[in-house]
């Protein structure tokens, strides 16, 4: 299911992100830097504990919405290689819901785009997040 | 025309299905689709009015016209949903 | 040799940089955000062909250059955990020659202070790099 | 009095050792201490100019005179070296 080129990688998994998947692919002999994000599930949402969150996302269009990102980001910075990969599905506290890896020869490039990237994922990805509080529950966009 | 209206999210749990095949007629619009959904499932009128729609995956600004097969997706914004 | 406390770790390496020490040591329940900066030998310099770099630190200074770093960083962001790892000897193309990772409640701390320390680090922390061309060799600081 | 004069990088190669043992005498500064440099070690000198000071691993903006069992090291800049 992965969208998988010798460029860039996006996956949506339901399975634990194994980070070094991002960073292997991303590793590149013409970059000196490389930059890798993660999300990662806080035990509290504006001081109020959480238990922990559940992922669900429209996967076909994420997968496009990344993609285009993807391209701008490329259009943008000087950049090698990026690598996005979500989870879905439950996620414990201090677990791993989105991975974002980025090579670029000099590391302005790298951290300029990763931010891009997350900021406009959050913006315009459909996937969103169920943050159980215990007692009540409560969805929100990623 | 048949129309696949998929659920996600708040609108998933509220709706109690992950999606909806619904009935319109030749030149009906996607406004005309958020108005069936107004009347038929008011639980879910107060995240509708400021969620956004995909129709085949592409994200819609104006009011397109639907057309047959259509698959139309409520995005839900930042935040909102169940208690 | 490591600095190695709850809040911020510092090594300084003969060995490959295990990425996974730093990313298992700012991993932290109450961050939502983690970001890790891998400095890696590019394949050239300028368009020039590199065949290896050699990393040469004055360590005990090293160390305090970063731990007052660290110190700075702390206090000027909003941050959980940072961990700064520099390896020293033959690295070959592709090899990473530190790792920064730092965790912190929202993304936004984790990009500026991250970046903070990369420049920061090559500002002020003795390590020098000698750029081995083939035919010529030069160094330079980190 | 004993100063330890610690060299790393393209100074280690140009003198060829990793430090050196140095006698000066009460209140010398370091700006005496690259003078001796300079006399005899020309082949650094265009380094020399360039770099910054540590005494004690402590960057040196000033002249400050040197006490007995210093550490001090030559900074090398941003770029420069060997060919």
């Amino acid at each position: 299911m992965a969208i998988d080129n010798s460029f860039y990688y996006i996956d949506i998994v339901k399975i634990p992100i194994d980070v070094n998947i991002a960073l292997n692919f991303v590793n590149d002999a013409a970059s000196g830097s490389t930059l890798l994000f993660n999300g990662t599930v806080r035990d509290n949402e504006d001081g109020t504990p959480v238990k922990f969150l559940y992922y669900e996302a429209y996967e076909e269009m994420a997968f496009k919405e990344i993609d285009k990102l993807i391209s701008a980001a490329f259009e943008k910075y000087d950049l090698n290689k990026i690598a996005v990969i979500h989870r879905t599905g439950k996620i414990e506290i201090g677990g791993i819901s989105i991975s974002i890896a980025v090579s670029s020869p000099h590391r302005d490039s790298s951290y300029t785009a990763s931010k891009f990237l997350i900021d406009n994922i959050k913006e315009t990805v459909p996937i969103w997040k169920k943050e159980s509080f215990g007692e009540y529950e409560k969805w929100k966009r990623i | 025309m048949q129309i696949k209206l998929r659920l996600f999210a708040a609108f998933k749990d509220l709706i109690g299905k992950s999606e909806l095949d619904l009935n319109f007629k030749e030149g009906d619009t996607l406004e005309d689709l958020k108005k069936y959904l107004t009347t038929h499932y008011p639980q879910i009128n107060h995240l509708l009015c400021i969620s956004k729609f995909a129709v085949n995956m592409e994200y819609q600004d104006c009011n397109p016209v639907l057309n047959n097969n259509d698959e139309v997706t409520i995005i839900m914004p930042v935040s909102g949903g169940l208690k």
